[in-house]
């Protein structure tokens, strides 16, 4: 009882007294009632509060022999010490722009949830959206504006900018605004203003670019966008070298249209998913039939599937030239299923070249797809970057010819491929200012840096896909001195400073006039506000399909041409490609996902070199031997991984990594694969690299060393039609009998389904666990000795050959045994079963002997080797007062020493007692979710209770697809699992 | 042999009451019943609470919906200060720091140990009386913690009262084993 | 009295007093034998042996300080393997302990005479093998200063008792009666020998500690009767304690579901091993001591000779065990089972399990031969081999069975630490220095027991 | 009344038993004999009873087991029934290794407890030897009598007979 007081007592200040964060309070109170604080002199007074709480905090942490407890000065309307506040929002964590319900405690945002109301991307999120929250009480963060890397105040800063601006010259200053793909209809109609009245340049800068397949819409449908996919409504997908479940365009979207088109409960049809890339990605690893093919086949693959179709269509082969792709049954397979499907199939491609996309476009239009799966009337607006103009402008600013520069949520200086040419441009650039909210590579070289808001602490709106209206409101005072970007955009037009009134004002004039439902503004404005999201009526209105205009058949023509070139011996075709946790890199600081594992190679903290297996035993390459990659002259060093799966003739590296000024965290970490882009997608003669071993070695810090499942019946696979033979029994008889009399049964059997063929393994749920429970983060040396604390872990198996392989993933929690065998060997009571059915571990009570974890068949437990918080080994968020904050109050932070394990969110099933006692019912199904089942796109994990007849998961319990893991040793877990169904057109075989 | 009779009587003797000691003695360790620390502004309950009959829900209106009872903001003071005319040194002290829009730093307490998660809503809708957990409250010039507060003492209540509560929940329910063990004695209802 | 009985008196004095004189000085010749070491200064040889237990010792200090202070994270244990060092040591410890006790208690029950030269240096050997075991325990815990709570004492937590169903508080209870037992029993045995040595010993310091531990024993034949008694007595509840307490070791494994730890086999075998281990330290601790110290005399070559048949049996029992597991495991046709027996053999731990093959199983084959019993150096060596393999067992049991089990997707590899060896070598020189103080400080041979023993072969002797 | 007694050294434990069974022959009582071992025979010689330390044993042995069993029993059926793992409130066979090692400990305890307080030993406790020696290589009979019509030499002389190397009047300062 004595020790861990000793640091827990900080955690019980933020937890207990809440009662300090005054600042954030009144501010909750008045975003309660929708406002926001008028005069800037209130602001101020709020970040300075921003400043007294982290204050606070750290005082926290002396322990004091007694305990403060200070009381609001004014108690804020609406809002209870140690009650949760929802705030709608829209997730600034990448440019799918999707809707987010903030979860605030005493004004503080702990966690984020999706927004079950919005009709685009449903009630999950991401792995990376989970993180943003973490990323708002990141100590890399600016605290104020810079002036030649000195701190400024704002007053200087806009006196400087707006002298520059307009300083009277012979010719008007040539502006250019940089930045990223921006969402907001608001911010965009600001900019707008900039260019008619300052003649402002705007150029939207992706470093991921999917401007090939814009370009390609263009000339195809006469639309200047990427179109919707709408994968749910398609049941036969081919994908080229697209991650869609992953990290493409809007993974959250794309997953939960996915999987919703494979379950067999709901339609005997289930989708079939084929899948053409060069490195084993999420989607790959999901697909029923995979093949691996090197980057410079995509254009071939995307022919040959052209050609395909146009026999089938009678349009005759648009080409004249022999098939030069290695995939040819695949390729048939793929065609049959598509023609079968026409009008409910659909083909995406990732490709950076635009013939490819024309050709892909021309498939999906000879299928009959557009208008049905390929939406271009209501396209997406996700990616609207241009390499072209970005091409342009850095020629543009290595002449002199802008006057100044800025960059907004762009980071240049290290994710453009040739960086050094644009930190060269940016030389001959008189002014450059950065909005960005930290000293990263870019900004390090800007003039001036006026950090933005976090997107939790700002106003904003978003149209991701068209027509899909969202809000995003503040959900804390700025918590340092930083200023909405677009804040600082209406400063220096001379505006009044006010996005909020300036939002307001703009969808009083746009959006207001679209609805009929509400008859002033106000009202609307707060329903809007309070839902997060808006879909206008006449948006739905669809126009007719739209035909393909564009010339395809010189693009098929050109590909063709270019199908012929070799490949060099002993060479390899770079392929870049970006991981699911960091995605381009801009999160690198973010601990929870360095330590996200890759939901395929399991490897944490880095970049690797992905080769196949037959390269590596030729090679004599084994993973973790550091190679170089040498491309004329790109010349890179990083440890290999070897992959199954893997096109023997690409080398695969993710991006996002090697930065240099993340911050304490991600800095260093892994090397800058984004200078390998230029080359990626080319022709094997333009893209190819050398491979040699240097001799080091570097183990990967992995959360899986062990590949196979060794013939266990762990994760079952099964064929639709194995599905329809067995329907109704399951395959094991219920639970064996037992030695012991069965214990009266209580109100509720808390339990959890998990459905294998829903889940993708997007591993959304590990970081969502890690937000809710307050799990520590270890950095890369712990991982390495296997000490990795995330309560959920997705298992992955691989099964089949080894340049072949089909992979399966488990997501492995306690599985809260009835007869669990954790529970008799701990001598002090530490783990024991409750009365509904949780197997509880008892932080306080445990003395650490771990001898639960070993006795454990799923190995799912988890032991504190060391002091993880406030612990300078273990510098990640809970070492600072300031990413302690982030800390859930309703969850104690463990200390060294005690065992832990998932809990089934306890302190949400309580919360869900609590609430339903307080309204004198029982819990119904559905009011408790966990935060792996809130969180999964796919809805593969449901919670509810077993001895609810009603409940969704007593039906799912009772599913044909029904089994418990390693059930055979009567440990009675209470959590289901469903097999996962393989579509593959052989039967399952594959 | 009368001699060694003696000296292992008197073994026999202290051991066991060393050991009862002993143990006495460790099951004490961080029960701080009577704590009663000095406050910055002497508000006494005895006056509000006792002789004026002032609800506990009016300053600490937190209980019925929060974890937190939460200690009354200022501005609930001036509710009626504001309009009294009574003054007294601690009075003062409270005006000038409205005035001053100073928060006033009370001192903790009852402080549960960290790993306990106590909600008071849970309990003021069971039914529970302020005073079964913090005393005569009404009668103290400075609050003092009256009870234990250890887990044995919270236990016990719930052993008490579970039974009927559980039997007058089925009731209400409909549903439910009379034998079914009480919720309220888990482990996870407090520790998580 | 009357002078004729006063004459044949004188005549009887006469002829007697002659005869005796070499029955007093041979009694006498064993207290100044085995008293010798306590009156003396040591030599360098003990001196040598002490300076290096010390320094282990205080290395294994250093380590826990270490490991207690910082976590237990500064050991290569991982998620999926949570014993390994500790445990091992843990057992191996208890498994030497139990020679003691079975020299000392199943012997005597047994009328074993050759014992009596070695049990009460076996039985010290029990009590610092069990102190040594009873460490780790300890320190393996995540939170050692509470390890308080696994005593079911009463509390403020309701009162919260501890779970009774734990092998590990099985554990506790075992432990811990198995030491205070085996302390009544040393001590209860040392009594009259601490009676010689006060008797003895010239007025001091040194007299009085004797006098205060020889409770006032005066060598009355009514309490020696009573006194065998009590030791008959004590043998007889200490065998089947020492039976148990190695079974209740082997349940912390029998009784969990871990495929290579849940099976049935464990007691007996463990308790074999136990035995084997112990007479394997019992062996090499008298072979130095007895030459270092000059007591070939007492501790001759036919205790030796009959401690390697000792070896010989339970090491062939433990042999045997190997095979039956492998057996199991095949015949079970448990696909886990077999999965993780048949992967000792050929796993990445592979090297560890064929070292305890060779040191368990094989070695101690060659004792069946009188001529390797009989060669002392030979001895020596296999029996530090004996200890070896044991502790290998040991950590081929634990280490192997937890690094892949029943999930392959938690499979690890686990790799000792510096801190964990430095632990391992501080406990042997925490068990080395207490066994060099003791045969300093304490009658390393039961006096009074050889005087018996003696006296018996010369009544023999008489006819 | 004043006591009077002998005291009679020996050398070998042969001589001894040969002088008890004599002495005893005699009708004479033996008051105590010292001795540096157990000497073989001697409780015969002396016709000692068997000592009845056993039935303590067996006594403790039994509050021990009953105690441990009980307790365990309380403490998990009556106290605080928790499920652990789905076993039985009263999981009796997980409670017999702690009973058996209670009461070992328990019986253990008693035993020399027992001895010792019947033996008279405890710390601090005076040993006054009969004779020197008589724990290390010397033997001793102690023989004591009350009535001053006891034959004195006769006993002497018996003594002398079966080999005592020296009798002496017992001096008062022997006597506990």
């Amino acid at each position: 009882m004595s020790t861990p007081v000793t640091f827990w007592r900080s955690v019980e200040e933020l937890r207990a007294h809440a009662d300090r964060a005054v600042s954030r309070d009144c501010l909750a109170g008045l975003r309660a009632q929708g406002q926001q604080p008028e005069s800037p002199s209130r602001r101020d007074f709020l970040s300075v509060a921003g400043f007294s709480v982290a204050a606070a905090a750290i005082s926290a942490c002396s322990r004091g022999a007694e305990q403060k407890a200070i009381p609001f000065l004014n108690q804020p309307e609406g809002m209870t010490p140690g009650v949760d506040t929802w705030y709608a929002t829209t997730c600034g964590g990448c440019r799918a722009g999707c809707g987010l319900l903030v979860k605030t405690r005493d004004g503080r945002p702990i966690k984020v949830e999706g927004n079950a109301r919005s009709a685009l991307f449903g009630g999950g999120t991401c792995a990376v959206g989970q993180a943003t929250v973490l990323s708002l009480y990141d100590g890399e963060r600016l605290e104020g504006p810079l002036w030649h890397g000195r701190p400024a105040s704002w007053t200087d800063i806009d006196a400087k900018v707006e002298a520059f601006l307009s300083a009277d010259g012979a010719r008007p200053k040539r502006l250019v605004l940089l930045s990223r793909t921006l969402l907001g209809p608001a911010t965009r109609a600001l900019i707008a203003e900039w260019s008619q009245g300052r003649g402002l340049r705007h150029v939207v800068y992706e470093p991921i670019s999917l401007a090939a397949l814009r370009r390609a819409t263009l000339a195809a449908f006469g639309v200047d966008a990427i179109p919707h996919f709408r994968f749910g409504r398609a049941r036969t997908i081919v994908a080229i070298e697209a991650d869609f479940l992953g990290t493409w365009l809007s993974p959250v979207e794309f997953t939960r249209d996915y999987a919703s088109g494979r379950r067999p409960e709901e339609s005997a049809a289930i989708s079939r998913h084929i899948h053409f890339e060069s490195t084993l990605s999420l989607t790959g690893s999901n697909a029923d039939l995979r093949v691996a093919i090197a980057p410079s086949e995509q254009g071939a693959v995307a022919l040959s599937l052209l050609r395909r179709i146009a026999r089938k269509l009678g349009a005759g082969d648009p080409v004249e030239t022999l098939e030069t792709t290695s995939a040819a049954r695949a390729l048939d397979i793929a065609a049959d299923d598509l023609w079968r499907c026409r009008g409910e199939s659909l083909v995406v491609c990732g490709a950076r070249d635009f013939d490819t996309q024309m050709v892909v476009h021309a498939i999906n239009a000879l299928l009959g797809n557009i208008g049905r799966t390929v939406d271009v009337d209501r396209p997406s607006l996700q990616h609207r970057g241009d390499d072209d103009a970005m091409a342009g402008l850095v020629e543009e600013m290595r002449r002199g010819e802008v006057d100044a520069l800025l960059l907004y949520g762009v980071n240049p200086a290290y994710d453009y491929p040739r960086a050094d040419e644009f930190v060269q441009a940016m030389k001959h650039v008189p002014l450059t200012i950065s909005l960005s909210d930290r000293l990263d590579e870019t900004a390090a070289l800007a003039d001036a840096v006026c950090p933005d808001h976090h997107f939790l602490e700002a106003w904003g709106d978003a149209e991701p896909v068209a027509s899909f209206f969202s809000l995003a409101q503040p959900t804390i005072a700025p918590l340092f001195d930083t200023r909405a970007a677009q804040d600082s955009l209406l400063e220096w037009l001379g505006r009044p400073p006010d996005f909020h009134a300036y939002l307001r004002d703009h969808w009083r004039r746009t959006l207001y006039p679209r609805q009929q439902q509400f008859a002033t503004f106000d009202e609307f404005w707060d329903r809007a506000l309070h839902d997060g999201a808006f879909a206008p009526a006449d948006g739905a209105t669809a126009r007719a399909t739209r035909t393909l205009t564009g010339d395809w058949r010189r693009s098929a023509a050109r590909l063709a041409a270019r199908a012929g070139s070799v490949r060099p011996e002993g060479r390899f075709e770079a392929h870049v490609y970006e991981t699911v946790a960091i995605r381009d890199g801009a999160h690198a600081n973010n601990p929870w996902l360095q330590e996200l594992p890759d939901p395929v190679t399991k490897v944490t903290w880095g970049n690797y070199a992905v080769v196949a297996p037959s390269v590596a035993t030729r090679l004599g390459i084994t993973a973790g031997d550091v190679v170089s990659l040498d491309g004329g002259d790109i010349r890179l060093e990083l440890p290999a991984w070897v992959q199954p799966g893997q096109s023997p003739h690409a080398v695969s590296i993710a991006v996002g990594y090697g930065r240099s000024r993340a911050g304490r965290v991600g800095s260093g970490l892994g090397t800058n694969a984004f200078p390998l882009l230029a080359a990626d997608g080319r022709s094997p003669s333009q893209a190819s690299l050398t491979i040699t071993r240097t001799g080091r070695h570097e183990p990967l810090a992995a959360t899986q060393t062990h590949h196979s499942m060794e013939g266990r019946d762990i994760v079952r696979q099964i064929s639709p039609a194995a599905l329809v033979d067995d329907a109704g029994d399951r395959r094991e008889a219920d639970d064996a009998a037992s030695l012991w009399r069965a214990r009266p049964a209580a109100e509720h059997a808390w339990g959890m389904a998990v459905d294998l063929n829903a889940c993708t393994g997007c591993s959304a749920c590990v970081t969502a666990c890690q937000a809710e429970n307050n799990v520590p983060v270890v950095g890369k040396d712990e991982v390495r000795r296997g000490r990795e604390m995330h309560w959920i872990r997705i298992d992955r198996y691989y099964t089949g050959s080894e340049d072949d392989p089909a992979t399966l993933v488990q997501p492995m929690m306690c599985q809260h045994c009835g007869h669990a065998p954790c529970e008799p060997v701990c001598p002090v009571l530490a783990t024991v079963h409750s009365s509904d059915g949780l197997n509880q571990q008892v932080y306080n009570r445990c003395v650490g002997t771990r001898y639960c974890e070993n006795n454990c068949p799923y190995k799912v437990r988890r032991f504190n080797w060391f002091e993880y918080a406030s612990n300078d080994r273990f510098d990640f968020n809970m070492n600072s007062p300031l990413g302690r904050m982030v800390l859930n109050p309703d969850v104690t932070v463990r200390s060294r020493g005690v065992m832990e394990k998932c809990s089934l969110c306890v302190q949400r099933i309580q919360a869900g007692k609590l609430a339903a006692k307080q309204e004198g019912r029982t819990p119904q199904d559905g009011d408790i979710q966990t935060a792996c089942q809130q969180v999964c796109p796919a809805e593969a994990i449901v919670f509810g209770d077993l001895n609810d007849p009603a409940s969704r998961l007593a039906q799912l319990a009772k599913s044909a697809r029904g089994y418990r893991v390693l059930e055979e040793l009567g440990t009675r877990p209470n959590v289901h699992y469903l097999a996962k169904i393989r579509n593959a057109p052989d039967g399952g075989r594959s | 042999m009368r001699a060694a009779a003696v000296f292992i009587a008197l073994a026999a003797a202290v051991a066991p009451i060393a050991v009862a000691l002993a143990a006495w003695e460790l099951s004490r360790v961080g029960v701080h019943q009577g704590y009663a620390p000095i406050q910055p502004i002497a508000f006494s309950h005895k006056l509000h609470a006792g002789d004026y009959q002032v609800s506990c829900m009016y300053c600490h209106w937190g209980a019925r919906t929060s974890r937190h009872a939460g200690i009354p903001s200022l501005n609930v003071c001036m509710n009626c200060h504001g309009l009294l005319t009574r003054q007294t040194t601690d009075i003062e002290r409270l005006k000038e720091a409205v005035q001053q829009g100073r928060a006033i730093a009370w001192t903790r307490v009852h402080n549960l140990p960290d790993f306990v998660y106590f909600n008071h809503s849970q309990h003021v809708i069971g039914g529970v009386a302020c005073q079964d957990c913090h005393g005569p409250v009404q009668t103290m010039e400075r609050v003092r913690q009256d009870k234990a507060l250890t887990m044995g003492w919270c236990i016990a209540c719930h052993r008490a009262r579970g039974p009927e509560l559980q039997l007058a929940r089925q009731a209400t329910l409909g549903r439910g084993d009379p034998h079914a063990p009480f919720p309220g004695l888990d482990c996870g209802k407090c520790h998580f | 009295m009357t002078p004729g009985i006063a004459a044949r008196l004188h005549a009887v004095r006469g002829a007697r007093s002659s005869g005796v004189i070499d029955e007093r000085t041979r009694l006498r010749r064993i207290t100044d034998d085995v008293a010798r070491p306590l009156e003396t200064w040591p030599g360098g040889a003990w001196w040598a042996c002490f300076g290096v237990a010390f320094a282990a010792l205080s290395l294994g200090v250093g380590c826990v300080t270490y490991e207690i202070a910082t976590g237990i994270g500064t050991w290569g244990l991982n998620r999926t393997v949570g014993w390994a060092f500790d445990i091992t040591n843990f057992v191996f410890w208890v498994g030497i302990g139990h020679a003691g006790t079975l020299i000392s208690a199943i012997l005597l029950l047994f009328r074993q005479r050759w014992r009596t030269s070695i049990n009460r240096a076996a039985e010290a050997m029990t009590i610092f093998a069990v102190v040594c075991a009873a460490i780790f325990p300890l320190i393996h815990m995540g939170r050692p200063w509470l390890a308080f709570w696994v005593l079911p004492y009463p509390n403020s937590r309701g009162p919260l008792w501890v779970n009774f169903r734990s092998p590990l508080l099985w554990d506790v209870f075992a432990i811990n009666t198995y030491l205070t037992i085996s302390l009544v029993f040393w001590y209860v045995g040392m009594i009259p020998d601490f009676a010689t040595l006060r008797d003895r010993t010239a007025a001091g310091a040194r007299k009085a500690i004797y006098g205060l531990l020889s409770l006032g024993w005066n060598g009355s034949h009514r309490t020696w009767s009573r006194y065998e008694t009590l030791c008959t007595l004590l043998a007889g509840l200490a065998t089947p304690l020492v039976v148990s307490v190695h079974t209740i070791v082997s349940m912390d494994f029998a009784t969990s579901i871990l495929p290579g730890w849940h099976t049935t086999l464990f007691p007996p075998y463990f308790v074999a091993g136990a035995v084997y281990s112990g007479f394997g330290m019992v062996t090499t601790l008298l072979i130095v001591t007895r030459s270092v110290m000059h007591l070939e005399a007492y501790i001759t070559d036919r205790h030796l000779d009959a401690m390697a048949k000792v070896m010989l049996l339970t090491g062939s029992m433990v042999g045997f065990s190997y095979g039956t597991e492998f057996f199991a495991a095949w015949y079970g046709g448990n696909l886990y089972e077999f999965a993780t027996i048949f992967g000792r053999a050929v796993g990445p731990y592979a090297w560890a399990f064929w070292t305890m093959v060779a040191c368990n199983a094989a070695a101690p084959q060659l004792l069946w031969s009188r001529r390797v019993r009989a060669s002392v150096p030979v001895l020596f060596i296999l029996s530090v081999l004996v200890n070896v393999g044991m502790w290998f067992e040991r950590f081929v049991i634990i280490v192997t069975s937890l690094h892949r089990s029943y999930l392959p997707s938690s499979w690890v590899m686990y790799r000792p630490t510096l801190i964990e060896v430095g632990t391992l070598i501080g406990s042997f020189g925490l068990f080395f220095t207490c066994f060099l103080l003791f045969i300093q400080a304490l009658p390393m041979i039961a006096i009074w027991e050889i005087k018996a023993d003696a006296a018996i072969g010369s009544e023999g002797a008489h006819g | 009344m004043a006591r009077q007694g002998l005291v009679a050294s020996f050398a070998d434990p042969e001589s001894l038993v040969e002088a008890v069974t004599a002495v005893r022959a005699r009708g004479i009582k033996v008051y105590d004999v010292y001795a540096p071992f157990p000497v073989h025979g001697l409780d015969e010689a002396m016709g000692l009873r068997r000592s009845r330390l056993g039935f303590v044993s067996l006594a403790a042995g039994a509050v021990g087991l009953v105690a441990a069993l009980s307790f365990q029993f309380y403490a998990n059926v009556f106290d605080w029934s928790l499920n652990v793992g789905g076993k039985p409130d009263n999981s009796t066979l997980a409670f017999v290794p702690i009973t058996f090692e209670i009461t070992i400990l328990a019986a253990g305890l008693a035993t020399a407890l027992a001895f010792f307080l019947r033996a008279g030993l405890f710390p601090g406790a005076s040993a006054a030897l009969a004779a020197p020696g008589v724990t290390n290589d010397r033997f001793a009979i102690v023989l004591r009598w009350t009535s001053p019509r006891f034959e004195a030499g006769e006993a002497q002389l018996i003594l002398h007979q079966r080999g005592a190397i020296d009798v002496r009047p017992l001096e008062i300062g022997a006597e506990r």
